[in-house]
């Protein structure tokens, strides 16, 4: 048996200490993002709020920053976007939360196997597409059943963001019922329970959390949808609950004026970023509560 | 001696797979019966075939028949849902709801339509009294079930079982996932139930069938080798395989 | 019996009701595609695709958007593909349990939730204006790097972490260093996985619009970008534009541009899936 | 002569003049496909931001440069020449259903749109025009139209009321009107030009905002010429030079085609001359 | 005889949790040693020890020395990735690369440095008769390693551990995960492979113990309660608990 020659490790070793920095340099990349984010935001908000004062912008029940006279009151975007996150969940939330159901408990194994990667591609379609489909697909059909509809209106463009979030509330609602461990489910059957009272009494309790933490996670994506809105939903900030009005939400209104290049350093431009930072905190928020219901959740079990 | 279920040329099938082969067997009311066998013959298999919780496997057949009392319970007739109220069952690992004791008790019944508080708490003392766990838990029966042990949680599943009242009572393998005195005390609690319900119970303890079971049946690979009197089983079996089994000689 | 049948009777209704909810997605999804192929497909062409958009819809092309799109992808990948892995890498190898790992776990969390406009803002801000690269795919595919780093993170760590810890003992054991260990066995083994996440993150970039509308692609575009500093623009964006075209026709123009978006994402996706079934290592347990 | 010339034209600026802009790269291309153009739409504002700061060669302005731009442009060392390429008319449009309103004047306009107006019902302006909830569409801010509309009909730049659906994106408004049979809206000519089918325009004190009266300034007050600003230093460039010249030889067929009105031989030729 | 390795005063944590308790040893050379005792006792903490594998281990502490050859594995100039290439090991579970069996071997050998064909396809003949496989895959040496049945994965780890020339091979119980037709081939392996190597072995088979080590050690409580020639550990232990545990007493 010959004695094999070994190379020695002292170039190696070297190298490992480099790119040991540079993946940790890598992992700091995220934290910049972050800081980027609260940078870029907040700097301008600051400008803004040394002219506005904050509860002219949270209280005010007008939105005319670039009218004359100009009015800071975010309050109708924030009321737009109330009513897409509304409308939204309307749809996302039962049928999605029905999805999950019945692919976790009714569905055979091979329709479930069809279905689920549909709704998957629901998923993945752009919120252009859906745009799109608000436009030229759903608001026909609401100005067939109701008439006096603005071209522009939440109604569809809300029901646009509750299809597209779908598939967000129905897959993570869908894992959490199926970690709901089968014991639970025959020891009910056992008792003689039906499906449907096995489902409503064990499994939809057991997996509750996660199924809440899905909702908050569908809103949360409505509030930040951009696209659809921008097409559908018009641009009109106004103090209305009406669906079938045109609207405004804090999301259009950045790219409205995103696509009109406001002139850098005005007041126009820094309302960019106030609706930004609170678009930002709005969602920041939402994503805490729900990772906290499903942290809270997995301690459990 | 009058039987309670009877089976008759029962063929069961996962896909093409065979489980069960052939089994022929009456089940005799007020006693307790027990499967044993190696792992993999078909025991719990069997048992579920006779509440019907088989039925939420995709893929199975099953042929021949099972009676309870004298109907065939895959008949057309024949409601599983009300099947599983009659004959109720208990699981090798306790799987107590995640709800207070109380409602667990009384789950089954309220389902039934059976929601007077007079009755369901008279159900849920004598129940808990039962499986000799009243004292232990009456100062907590609106806590919640996960909070018990392992044994005072398979305890609560079989009085959760026999809150329905049920006619036959199976259980599979409901002592293994605990510790020794755990498992003397529902040993305890079989014998006194046997008064009232019957029992079958599937268990991978030679000594607990021994103990506790009045008839005995060996199955391997899906077969019904043996199935007597548990005296007859342990001291006399008839079957060269059985006894093999029995002394420990595999398995 | 008669309780008996209501609960059963209750069961069947459920079981249809939520059967109509999963069927109710099916639906929707043929009804899109239906209504976008039907407007669509006419206009399909070879000279579609190739030529530049005009103000007539029959000559209207998508070619600058297509390109502006596959630049900006390609961009995006190569730029976010290392970062994410070498983070993934860094937190699933390297990082040590401490409050900072989970500070960082925590905030990469944060970011995947974080919408994608204001991900547009800080473009804006940082790429466009701060680093001075102007309007151009450069800070487009910055941008939509950060947006789809946090993604990338993630499903990558689940792919790290699905890899045997005794793979990495046996390599250990065999008098290798740690980086070693990631290139001979962590790496090989994950890497379906991290692809299969990444390739459908980039698709997520190839059908975002609103970031880089803030960001500034909202332009006629009359050539094809060479470089990553020139001005672009991209499908989405152009879709957009056409289809808030007065004309009618344009409507079709957009919902054949659509069709094209949506063969390439279905490209995509499936090259995705291709590699996950093709190269998942099995291993017997 | 194909393909000789290359080089980045930037232009961005007014949405009203974008089409003529566009027309003409577009078919200035077809020449010299080694140009790279682009066209942004930023408004007339935003473009002559960029403009004053020199980072673009031209600005598409529907109005012409305001002092204080004028001033920035001076400080920084920019010089350019202001070329007329056409005139448009801001045109006051409703559904093609609505079967009441024909003519409007300018106080009933500024009745309208004026900031705090109490105009919510087509009736408030008429009695006899319907108890209709009246719809309102407009540009965005950024834009040279919504400068010039709310100086001449509410008396001061950027005076309007809020309530109205506000975009940078004319054809937004297009389709908000079509698609509404109470709606009215204003925007530039040529749009309701592409698109006379789903539209109908109001005279404005009797006046229709015909090629021939916006031409000849009939069509008042809301008729107003169309610019470019180019950078004279960009113009020493041989395909700015040769793109300007291009545009001025094929204003007039381009200007006609995109729907708006374009000037007299004579005035092109004019503007020809300031660029020898 | 010879020690290779020598434990002196060695105490272990997890965190606080003292896993081993001052352990003093000698390990000879060309010897089997098998560390014996009831699950959780120490055994594989101790044996992880030996080539630093528990360095991945967060929150450990080593108190005393291990010297191998004379060399302290612990002091400062020892450099845990060379010394676990002169210490090898292999694991409980088959744990090849998903790779082919060829690279499987050589992949340590390429790590350090060593890539010649011919030096390389030298080794894996070599190691692939020493770990008598040779014969059973030739033919597929191209092929993926997962492919093989567990006894020849685990012999392939051991070719791949000893592809490496260590001069020790830990081995924690290595046959615990295969049938015993396949462990009889492994412990011939072991045997046969003592020639050159040093062997510890971790195992749970008192009879595997007994039929191939040279010195046997029995652990409790993270204790080294008794550690003799295997001869006298199991025909004449001197301690009591050794006793009851080779004799099935407990455990
Ligand atoms: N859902 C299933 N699908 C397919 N095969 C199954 C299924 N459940 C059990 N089997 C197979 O049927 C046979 C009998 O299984 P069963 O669970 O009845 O055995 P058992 O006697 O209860 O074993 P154990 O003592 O291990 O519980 C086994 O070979 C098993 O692999
Ligand atoms: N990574 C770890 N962190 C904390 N404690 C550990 C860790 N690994 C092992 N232990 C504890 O150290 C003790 C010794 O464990 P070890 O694995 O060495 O036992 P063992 O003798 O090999 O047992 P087995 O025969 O079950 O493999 C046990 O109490 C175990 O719980
Ligand atoms: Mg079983
Ligand atoms: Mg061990
Ligand atoms: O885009 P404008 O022409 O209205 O400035």
């Amino acid at each position: 048996m010959n004695k094999i020659e070994f190379e020695s490790k002292e170039k190696i070793k070297k190298s490992e200490e480099i790119i040991k920095k540079i993946l940790k340099a890598l992992g700091f990349i995220s934290v910049l993002t972050t800081l980027g984010i609260v940078f870029s935001l907040f700097e301008e908000t600051i400008l803004f709020f040394k002219d506005i004062s904050i509860k002219e912008f949270l209280t005010g029940r007008e939105w005319t920053p670039l009218f004359q006279p100009p009015k800071f009151g975010v309050l109708p975007l924030v009321v737009g976007t109330l009513l897409i996150v509304v409308i939204s969940s309307i749809i996302s939330i039962p049928v999605g939360l029905g999805s999950a159901i019945y692919l976790s408990e009714y569905a055979p194994k091979k329709i479930r196997k069809i279905l689920k990667p549909v709704l998957e591609i629901l998923a993945g379609i752009p919120s252009i597409v859906y745009g799109y489909f608000a436009l030229t697909a759903i608001t026909p059909i609401i100005k067939i059943i109701f008439p006096q509809t603005s071209v522009y209106n939440a109604l569809s463009a809300g029901i646009a963001v509750g299809i597209m979030t779908i598939p967000l509330v129905s897959s993570l609602s869908e894992d959490a019922m199926m970690s709901v461990p089968d014991s639970l489910r025959f020891g009910a059957y056992a008792l003689g329970a039906t499906k449907y009272e096995v489902i409503k009494d064990i499994v939809i309790p057991t997996a509750f959390p996660t199924i809440v933490a899905s909702f908050i996670l569908a809103i949360s994506r409505a509030v930040g949808e951009t696209m659809i809105v921008a097409m559908a939903a018009g641009s009109t900030p106004k103090m209305t609950l009406n669906p079938l009005e045109s609207i405004q939400t804090m999301t259009g209104y950045i790219v409205q004026i995103s696509m009109g290049d406001i002139p850098y350093g005005s007041i126009g431009y820094r309302t960019l970023f106030a609706v930004g930072s609170l678009l930002f905190l709005i969602t920041f928020t939402l994503n805490l509560i729900s990772r906290y219901v499903i942290r809270r959740h997995r301690r459990l079990y | 001696m009058e039987n309670i279920i009877k089976i008759e040329n029962l063929n069961f099938y996962y896909g093409n797979f065979l489980a069960l082969k052939n089994i022929n067997m009456d089940i005799y009311k007020n006693k307790i019966t027990a499967f044993i066998g190696p792992s993999g013959c078909g025991k719990s298999t069997l048992l579920r075939t006779l509440n019907r919780m088989n039925d939420f496997i995709e893929n199975i057949k099953v042929e021949g028949n099972i009676y309870f009392k004298g109907q065939n319970i895959y008949s057309k007739e024949v409601d599983p849902v009300e099947l599983r109220r009659r004959i109720g069952m208990v699981f090798q690992k306790p799987n107590p709801f995640p709800k207070t004791i109380y409602e667990n008790i009384v789950y089954g019944l309220r389902k039934n339509g059976v929601n007077k508080k007079e009755i369901l708490d008279e159900v849920v003392e004598r129940t808990l009294k039962a499986v000799a766990l009243y004292d232990e838990v009456k100062d907590k029966i609106y806590k919640s079930a996960l909070e018990l042990s392992g044994g005072q949680q398979q305890r609560l599943c079989i009085a959760r079982a026999i809150a329905m009242q049920p006619e036959v009572v199976l259980m599979d393998e409901p002592t293994s996932a605990l510790d020794p005195i755990s498992t003397l005390k529902i040993e305890e609690l079989l014998l006194e139930l046997k008064k009232d319900y019957t029992i079958i119970i599937v268990t991978h303890s030679m000594q607990q069938a021994a103990r506790i079971s009045d008839w005995t049946a060996f199955f391997l690979n899906g077969e019904l080798i043996e199935y007597d009197t548990t005296e007859n089983i342990f001291e006399n079996p008839r079957d060269k395989r059985t006894e093999d089994y029995i002394t420990g000689r595999f398995g | 019996m008669d309780i008996t049948k209501r609960r059963k009777f209750k069961n069947r209704i459920f079981h249809v009701l939520t059967f109509l909810c999963t069927l109710f997605g099916v639906i929707i999804l043929s009804v899109l595609l239906f209504s976008i192929l039907s407007k669509g497909i006419k206009w399909l062409s070879l000279n579609f695709l190739t030529n530049f958009p005009s103000r007539f819809p029959k000559k209207a092309g998508i070619y600058p958007a297509l390109l502006g799109s596959l630049w900006l992808i390609f961009l995006t990948a190569i730029i976010s593909f290392p970062i994410g892995i070498g983070t993934a890498l860094y937190l699933e190898e390297y990082a040590k349990e401490s409050k900072f790992t989970d500070f960082i776990k925590l905030n990469i969390a944060n970011l995947a939730g974080v919408p994608a406009i204001i991900y547009g803002m800080l473009g804006l801000t940082i790429f466009v204006r701060l680093l001075g690269f102007g309007r151009s795919i450069i800070s487009g595919a910055l941008t939509m790097s950060l947006l789809i780093l946090p993604t990338i993170i993630i499903s990558s760590q689940e792919a790290l972490k699905s890899v045997p810890d005794s793979l990495k003992q046996a390599s250990y054991a065999l008098g290798t260093t740690k980086w070693q260990t990631i290139t001979g066995v962590v790496l090989p083994y994950a890497l379906p996985g991290i692809l299969t996440g990444t390739i459908l993150s980039i698709s997520r970039a190839l059908g975002e619009a609103a970031p880089l509308i803030v960001v500034g692609a909202f332009a006629y575009v009359s050539f094809i970008p060479k470089t990553p500093f020139d001005q672009f623009t991209v499908l989405p964006i152009q879709i957009f534009n056409w289809a808030s075209m007065p004309k009618k026709e344009f409507q079709n123009v957009a919902a054949a541009g659509i069709i094209v978006l949506l063969i390439i994402l279905l490209g995509i996706n499936s090259i995705a899936i291709i590699l996950r079934n093709k190269y998942q290592i099995r291993i017997k347990d | 002569r194909q393909g000789k010339l290359a080089g980045t034209i930037k232009i961005d600026g007014s949405s009203t003049v974008y089409p003529i802009t566009q027309a003409v790269a577009e078919e200035f291309n077809k020449q010299n496909p080694n140009v790279n153009i682009t066209v942004g739409i930023s408004g007339t504002g935003g473009g002559f931001k960029k403009f004053v700061n020199g980072e673009i060669d031209i600005n598409d302005a529907s109005r012409s440069i305001k002092t204080e731009e004028l001033a920035k442009a001076k400080a920084n060392g920019i010089d350019f020449i202001e070329l007329e390429v056409a005139y448009d008319g801001i045109v006051v449009v409703v559904n093609k259903d609505n079967n009441w309103a024909y003519d409007i004047t300018t106080q009933e306009l500024k009745k309208i749109w004026d900031k705090d107006s109490k105009v919510v019902y087509w009736s408030d302006v008429r009695p006899e025009w319907p108890k209709e909830k009246i719809k309102l569409y407009g540009p965005g801010t950024d834009s040279g139209t919504f400068d010039y509309f709310t100086s001449e009909i509410n008396g001061e730049e950027k005076r309007i009321r809020a309530d109205y659906t506000a975009s940078e994106d004319d054809n937004v408004l297009v389709q908000g009107v079509a698609g509404d049979k109470y709606a009215m809206g204003f925007f530039g000519h040529s749009y309701y030009e592409e698109n006379k089918d789903v539209l109908k325009v109001l005279k404005i004190n009797g006046v229709e905002p015909t090629t021939e009266n916006i031409r000849n300034g009939k069509y008042k007050p809301l008729s107003r010429p169309l610019y470019i600003y180019v950078n004279k230093k960009s113009l020493e460039r041989p395909e700015i030079k040769s793109f300007v010249k291009f545009y001025l030889e094929k204003a007039k067929d381009l200007v006609e085609d995109v729907g708006y009105v374009p000037l007299e031989d004579k005035k092109y030729q004019e503007q020809l001359n300031k660029i020898k």
